[in-house]
């Protein structure tokens, strides 16, 4: 575990105006994260997405972000042009996103959205672009992929699409990566294949993940360091290796949430939730 | 993007800003809008319609015509002269020599023998113009023949008075066609009408050179007309339905005249220098046709008072301001024997008494077939207004022509509000129809107004018969007065107006004629500063 | 809002806005009131909303607010312009414009009420039906509203009018029977994305016959985008009223109807414009505020937007 | 399901309505067939049952009763419904639309002259409709809420609201006869109508071919107010519709996907955004430009616009039904044609409608 600070978040908030009134999606996270692998777990509702969104400056028009400090090296974040972000996203900071389904523009071919990446942060000509992301696709271990960079995101299936996310999104070399339910819309079955794919290109790369998922054992196997959040606050952290010394009764509670193939209870337990943990 | 939109914007309105260049119609040119949908044949032996008959008193010349000034000064045209024999059954004319049609070939008493026959055979709408002195398909060729090139000759069945006679050959069926031309065009004995339908083959003034039906008209000079080229050389009309829009097209010198225009575009473009109006009082008439099937409207008390609740000085003055004047006879001021006192006026208290005569002190509900013009509908409405005075209640029906008319025509109608041109210059044209009724049943073969609003015409019918045979002028004149009092007194019209057309043009337009019909407005004189 | 206050001081709004609503009612209300509220920050749309209410308060209030009777004609005072006597002038019978254009207003609200109430249960009927059962029910019907929706609309609109005579309800109906293959399109396709739900085949299952399942549970689905193209269709409605108005064909004179009023005033526009003018002005206004009412009412109900 | 493919499905469901399931062509060539023969009849049954009497056109009003009924009879009348039917149809067929009353034409003569004016007209007010509508939408979309939103908005929606006939007379009181920007009703100047002889029927093509500057500039000068007033409506349409997809396509995950890869926001929405929102936006273009080609009536009419519009209606006032007949297949086959035109511009444009 590298000590430079990347990215540093002090009480950071987002709060939405929606006809109901405000609510406050993110009530304070702080954390300062290295060349690590950090996972953010919650349920949904609990601010982690929101999270790694405020991160790259992509919160929903009716949605306000303050913090204390919000910094990317010596970026700040939090006062950024558009211009600047732009030298930010997809160069240094990038996100894998959910659902290829929607998140792959349907009307571009593979290729030129993975050359387009490329491409806004690298003067390179066509050829050596496609040269580059062809290169890319097999990073991902696409077998075909003179096929799939001609295909339309419609055409190959959801493992498939995420590998193009991930191929998409590591493309410029960011130094950090947030990938956001990177699996999910998946099938079980090759859901432990995209996260290797995805673990060893940032291992290989050395490049940062902030891993934000649901799955608290999915989590812990491939990051170093967990934030639990419930209810926009970040009520534990702990080593990805020390899970079973979780205090907190939320964390727990999710850790039991899993049916283990080998206990003996009889009933699923049911999450506890008090109101007390969200006062933080 | 916004620059985007304001550099699109500019590039429209840059693109078409020099376009604006205007200049004025040639000098050798007659440009008018006109509305001429109604155009539905080139053939004279077929045309019925206002502005067929205008085109084919342009293009085609008749044996004989009317001074437009004084219609009983007949004079010949195509034909020098004329006689009627002793018993007047026999009319000899004799053709002028050297008229040549606009193919080249010579006019002959043969074209004109001939025009006047198929006007027979084909038997389209206008042929019984013709066709009530006796002819027949069977029997026209020995009636009417040519002796020789330049001796046509026409025997009718009965002697009637020669005025009639003459009057009707100066309508449209009397146009005279190329015989040769005609028939290189005939296809399966149609004597050539399916091609005259949109082709040319005449003597006059002006040749056709294209016609577009719904869309325009363009006439060339025929410079080598017998009685004078015309200074013109070329005359096309737009057909232009919205008066509103030949307003503007007038008013901006795009056009040198503007045929339809009405009473608030005529009041706007009076106040114009650049426009100058002529006027000419028309042959047709604003009336209201009372169908007599209706309990109230065969009451003759109700008839009487209705004649009475008409705002004629009103709907005159304002809605028809200068296109009509009131006029209560059948025969339109000008025709022999026509009636020109107007007795009715706006009386709703003595309209109350009659109807109270009639039982009806509390009034009634009726309907009215109204065509959805501008005016029509206008004078609709005013009359609903002072009928709702004397308590009649007038729902208006409001349709387009064709529809009305059907209705009108299947005598389905309580009250229709019309308008009604003669066929011809002669008085039996319009006493034919108002006055003239021999069958009232249902089924009856012959249609005349008096029909279609089933009013048994009693004597008059006999006595319009009658008229017909009068052969002197004076006389027959005065049977005429006497049927238009008659009709006026009891008849199921309320008889308002007569037609006035205005023609709006540019100062600079001279010698523009209108005639009493259509079939006598010409171009050929018009010149331009 | 008064009201709401006097009921209940503490707790509406709460109640409103609960996310755990206890009964069915509160969520429906709760849900309505979260899309008033949405549709009170719509500006634009609350205008709309105002000139509907001010159409429909005119039509009611007409004999109260309208200074001279709408039919007297006057031909002395023929086209007068705007003045004190007669604030929008006469038109060409000498009848006050004003007055007309009041009296007019219950014939515009008429047309797009019952041109709404006949269309759009047509529609909705024929499209539910040819969701629902599919198969050659559904290529019958749609082939039907095909050979509808390619006729222009105003041509058929004419012909029906001629066809049935002219006056206001033939009018109403014409365009009724123009106005409703676009319904039974949306409703169909709405049909066929819930035919095939779970709650559908719920339904089924509890013995619901196919009948109580369009009336009772599919019809439902469709409403809220069928209010929306409805609402939006009035301004074209009473566009092609006037239309047909301006042809000649709509409402029967003396009739104040807006469209025919702009015909009668097409003759001298180009000097006395505004005998045409204004009601051109009142028809642009009204059905300006069904489209506003109609954009607004689609971000509340149809927030999937579309036509 | 997402809102999106939702939407795209719907579109397509729209288009293989009209085109038939992608299928055996015998299937296309059957519904279409039923699809014209139900125009054709429902409008033959609108001709009976019309309270015109058709041969007052052929006749007018004051023949004698011999030569009605003659004409009647001639014009196949008396014949029993089904029976004229039976030959209107078999005519058709035939390729033989019969003769207009009106004209003196056959109805294919007329509709090879009326059509083209209203193809001229309609094709150059969509083109300015989509050239002005999109950047509208887009631009309102993309400053949802603020001022340009709401102007674009207001304009859009004056569009829907305005009654055509009112804004074309002020048009022309306003750029023809105060300003002087424009030219007056009709295609061209009256001293030029018959200068030019239709090739294509297209004015602006035809003055062109003939090689006449003066002739293509009158002809502009006269087709820009109309063009321009029956732009404002389908601009209004695209704009609006534009807007509509646009914020939707601005919402979808896509967006945050390309915002997340650092790409310019004029790249987001002109590239990707607008790719997408082009594949519905091609119906909704296909719809206002049919709709537009089946002949705007009162437009025709103000501008005396010798257009189909015009010709259907006279016809149909008149009961001139062979006339009325022509004009209803070439709506159809208009209305088809759009159609399947747009499908296949669907295809194009959205890979996930290819096979």
């Amino acid at each position: 575990m590298s000590n430079d600070p990347l990215l540093n978040v002090k009480n950071l908030k987002v709060t939405f105006n929606t006809p109901k009134g405000e609510v406050n999606a993110v009530r304070g996270v702080s954390f300062s994260l290295g060349r690590e692998r950090l996972g953010i777990v919650g349920e949904s509702g609990s601010g982690k997405s929101q999270t790694g969104r405020a991160i790259l400056g992509l919160t929903a028009a009716n949605g306000r972000i303050t913090a204390d400090e919000l910094k990317f090296h010596d970026v700040d974040l939090a006062n950024l042009t558009p211009k600047q972000w732009r030298k930010v996203r997809g160069a240094r900071i990038s996100m894998i996103m959910q659902d290829p389904k929607y998140s792959l523009n349907p009307v571009m071919t593979i290729g030129d959205q993975i050359i387009e990446a490329y491409r806004e942060h690298h003067k390179v000509n066509a050829r050596e672009a496609r040269h580059r992301a062809i290169d890319m696709l097999e990073a991902v271990k696409i077998r075909d992929p003179e096929r799939v960079f001609n295909s339309y995101p419609h055409e190959v299936s959801g493992g498939m699409g995420q590998r193009v996310m991930i191929a998409m999104m590591l493309i410029p070399e960011p130094e950090l990566i947030i990938a956001d339910e990177p699996t999910s819309a998946l099938d079980v079955t090759v859901q432990l294949q995209v996260m290797a794919i995805l673990d060893d290109l940032v291992r290989d790369r050395g490049m940062a993940l902030i891993f934000i998922s649901h799955d608290l054992h999915l989590v812990s196997s491939f990051c170093d360091r967990v934030l639990v959040m419930y209810q926009g606050h970040v009520v534990e952290e702990l080593a990805a290796s020390a899970l079973h010394e979780a205090k907190h009764p939320y964390t727990k509670g999710l850790l039991n949430c899993l049916p283990k193939m080998d206990g003996d209870q009889s009933d699923l337990p049911i999450l506890e939730r008090e109101a007390s943990w969200a006062e933080g | 993007m916004r620059k985007l939109i304001a550099g699109l914007v500019m590039g429209t309105a840059l693109a078409t800003m020099p376009l604006a260049a205007q200049a004025e119609t040639p000098k050798n040119a007659l440009v008018m809008a006109f509305a001429i949908d109604d155009i539905i044949t080139l053939d004279p032996a077929q045309i019925f319609e206002f502005s067929g008959a205008e085109y084919a008193g342009n293009t085609y010349d008749r044996l004989i015509g009317f001074d437009n000034d004084d219609v009983s000064k007949i004079h010949g045209v195509i034909a020098e002269s004329w006689d009627v024999s002793e018993d007047g059954k026999t009319f000899t004319f004799k053709i002028r020599d050297g008229i040549k049609f606009a193919s080249g070939n010579d006019l002959t008493a043969e074209d004109a023998a001939f025009s006047l026959q198929r006007v027979i055979l084909l038997d389209q709408s206008p042929a019984f113009i013709l066709g009530q002195f006796g002819f027949t398909p069977e029997n026209v060729k020995d009636k009417i023949r040519a002796v020789d090139d330049s001796t046509l000759v026409m025997e009718v069945d009965k002697p009637y008075a020669p005025s009639f006679v003459l009057y009707c050959l100066t309508a449209g069926v009397g146009a005279v066609v190329d015989k040769e031309e005609v028939l290189a065009h005939e296809v399966d004995g149609d004597l050539g009408h399916e091609w005259l339908k949109t082709n040319y083959a005449g003597s006059g003034p002006f040749k056709l050179n294209k016609w577009t039906a719904g869309e325009s008209l363009s006439l060339t000079a025929n410079d080598d007309y017998w009685d004078g080229a015309p200074e013109m050389k070329r005359v096309i009309i737009r057909n232009v339905k919205e008066a509103a829009a030949q307003q503007l097209l007038l008013q901006k010198g795009d056009i040198d005249i503007a045929r339809n225009l009405e009473a608030d575009q005529l009041a706007a473009v009076k106040d114009d220098t650049n426009i100058k109006l002529l006027s000419k009082g028309k042959g047709a008439l604003w009336y209201l046709g009372l169908s007599q099937k209706n309990e109230y409207l065969s009451n003759p008390k109700v008839r009487e008072a209705l004649k009475y609740l008409v705002d004629y000085k009103g709907i005159s003055e304002t809605i028809l301001a200068g296109r009509s004047q009131i006029h209560q006879g059948f025969l339109p001021e000008g025709f022999l024997g026509a009636y020109n006192e107007n007795p009715y006026s706006l009386d709703i208290e003595k309209a109350k008494s009659l109807l109270a005569e009639a039982g009806l002190a509390d009034g009634f509900s009726i309907t009215m077939d109204t065509r959805n013009t501008t005016s029509i509908m206008a004078m609709a409405q005013s009359i609903q207004a002072t009928w709702a005075q004397a308590g009649i209640n007038l729902e208006i029906i409001p349709g387009d022509g064709k529809q009305t008319l059907t209705k009108y025509r299947a005598r389905q109608h309580d009250i229709y509000i019309g308008r009604w041109g003669p066929d011809y210059q002669d008085p039996h044209t319009n006493a034919s129809t108002f006055a003239w009724n021999p069958d009232n049943s249902d089924d009856a073969t012959a249609k005349p107004l008096a029909w279609r609003n089933a009013w048994d015409a009693g004597d008059l019918t006999a006595q319009t018969d009658a008229a017909t045979l009068e052969r002197d002028d004076a006389k027959r004149a005065a049977m005429y007065v006497d049927l238009q009092k008659k009709v006026l007194a009891d008849g199921p019209f309320v008889i308002m107006f007569q037609e006035t057309e205005i023609a709006s043009m540019r100062g600079n337009v001279n010698n523009f004629v209108l005639g009493p019909s259509f079939d006598n407005n010409y171009y050929r004189f018009v010149t331009k500063d | 809002m008064n009201t709401q206050t006097t009921i209940s001081k503490p707790g509406l709004k709460q109640w409103l806005t609960s996310d755990t609503p206890r009964s069915r009612l509160q969520a429906k209300c709760g849900r309505a009131w979260l899309g008033w509220i949405k549709f009170t920050e719509n500006k634009l749309a609350m205008i709309g909303l105002s000139i509907v209410i001010g159409l429909i308060l005119v039509t009611i209030f007409a004999p109260l607010l309208a200074p001279y009777d709408p039919l007297a004609a006057d031909l002395a005072n023929r086209i007068q312009p705007p003045g004190a006597d007669h604030w929008f002038g006469t038109d060409q019978l000498g009848r006050d414009i004003l007055s007309r254009l009041i009296y007019g207003a219950q014939y515009t609200l008429l047309i797009v009420g019952l041109v709404a109430i006949t269309a759009a249960p047509l529609g909705l009927l024929v499209g539910t039906a040819a969701g629902f059962f599919g198969g050659w029910v559904d290529a019958t019907l749609m082939r039907i509203t095909d050979i509808f929706l390619a006729f222009p609309k105003l041509i058929l609109a004419l012909a029906f009018v001629s066809a049935l005579g002219p006056g206001l309800e033939n009018a109403i109906l014409a365009i009724a029977i123009t106005a409703w293959p676009p319904y039974a399109r949306i409703a169909r396709a709405e049909t066929i994305t819930v035919r095939k739900s779970d709650f559908i085949e719920a339904a089924r299952l509890q013995g619901t016959s196919n009948m109580g399942l369009i009336i009772g549970h599919i019809m439902p689905m469709c409403m809220s985008s069928l209010v929306v193209r409805v609402t939006l269709d009035m301004a074209g409605m009473i566009l092609i009223a006037a239309g047909l108005g301006f042809l000649g064909l709509g409402a029967q004179p003396p009739m104040p109807e807006w469209g025919a009023m702009v015909s009668d005033g097409r003759q001298f526009l180009l000097e006395q414009w505004w005998v045409a003018t204004v009601p051109g002005i009142a028809i642009f206004v009204v059905s300006l505020g069904f489209n506003l009412l109609g954009d607004g009412l689609r971000d509340v109900l149809d927030p999937r937007g579309g036509d | 399901m997402s809102a999106v493919t939702r939407k795209n499905r719907d579109g397509r469901k729209r288009a293989r309505l009209i085109s038939g399931k992608a299928g055996s062509l015998l299937r296309i060539v059957f519904s279409l067939a039923i699809t014209f023969f139900g125009l054709l009849l429902v409008t033959f049954l609108i001709g009976r049952v019309l309270p015109i009497d058709p041969v007052l056109a052929a006749v007018g009003d004051r023949a004698p009763q011999d030569v009605y009924d003659r004409v009647r009879e001639e014009m196949g009348l008396n014949l029993p419904l089904w029976q004229q039917f039976f030959i209107y149809i078999s005519n058709v067929v035939q390729g033989d639309f019969g003769q207009s009353v009106l004209t003196a034409n056959p109805v294919i003569e007329d509709i090879k002259r009326v059509f083209p004016a209203t193809l001229e007209l309609a094709t150059l007010a969509t083109f300015i409709g989509v050239v002005l509508g999109i950047p509208a939408g887009v631009f309102a979309a993309i400053n949802k809420g603020k001022w340009p939103d709401h102007v674009v908005r207001v304009i859009g929606l004056a569009g829907y609201s305005m009654p055509i006939f009112w804004l074309g007379l002020m048009g022309l009181l306003v750029f023809y006869m105060k300003l002087d920007w424009v030219a007056g009703p009709g295609r061209l100047d009256a001293f030029y109508i018959d200068f030019i002889e239709p090739t294509t029927g297209l004015m602006l093509i035809d003055t062109l071919i003939e090689g006449d500057m003066d002739l293509f500039w009158n002809a502009v000068s006269h087709i820009i107010l109309p063009a321009s007033i029956l732009a404002y409506f389908s601009l209004a349409y695209i704009a609006r519709m534009t807007r509509s997809f646009m914020l939707e396509q601005l919402s979808q995950e896509y967006i945050l996907t390309a915002r997340v890869k650092g790409i310019s926001e004029h790249r987001i929405i002109w590239r990707h955004a607008l790719g997408n929102v082009m594949v519905p936006l091609v119906t909704v273009i296909a719809l206002s430009y049919a709709n537009l080609l089946e002949g705007s009536v009162l437009t025709e009419i103000i501008f005396a616009w010798p257009g189909l519009g015009l010709y259907i209606t006279n016809s149909l006032l008149n009961a001139d039904m062979n006339a009325v007949l022509g004009g209803t297949v070439v709506v159809g086959a208009v209305f088809i044609g759009v159609n399947m035109l747009s499908d296949v511009l669907y295809r194009l444009l959205d890979p996930r409608a290819r096979r």
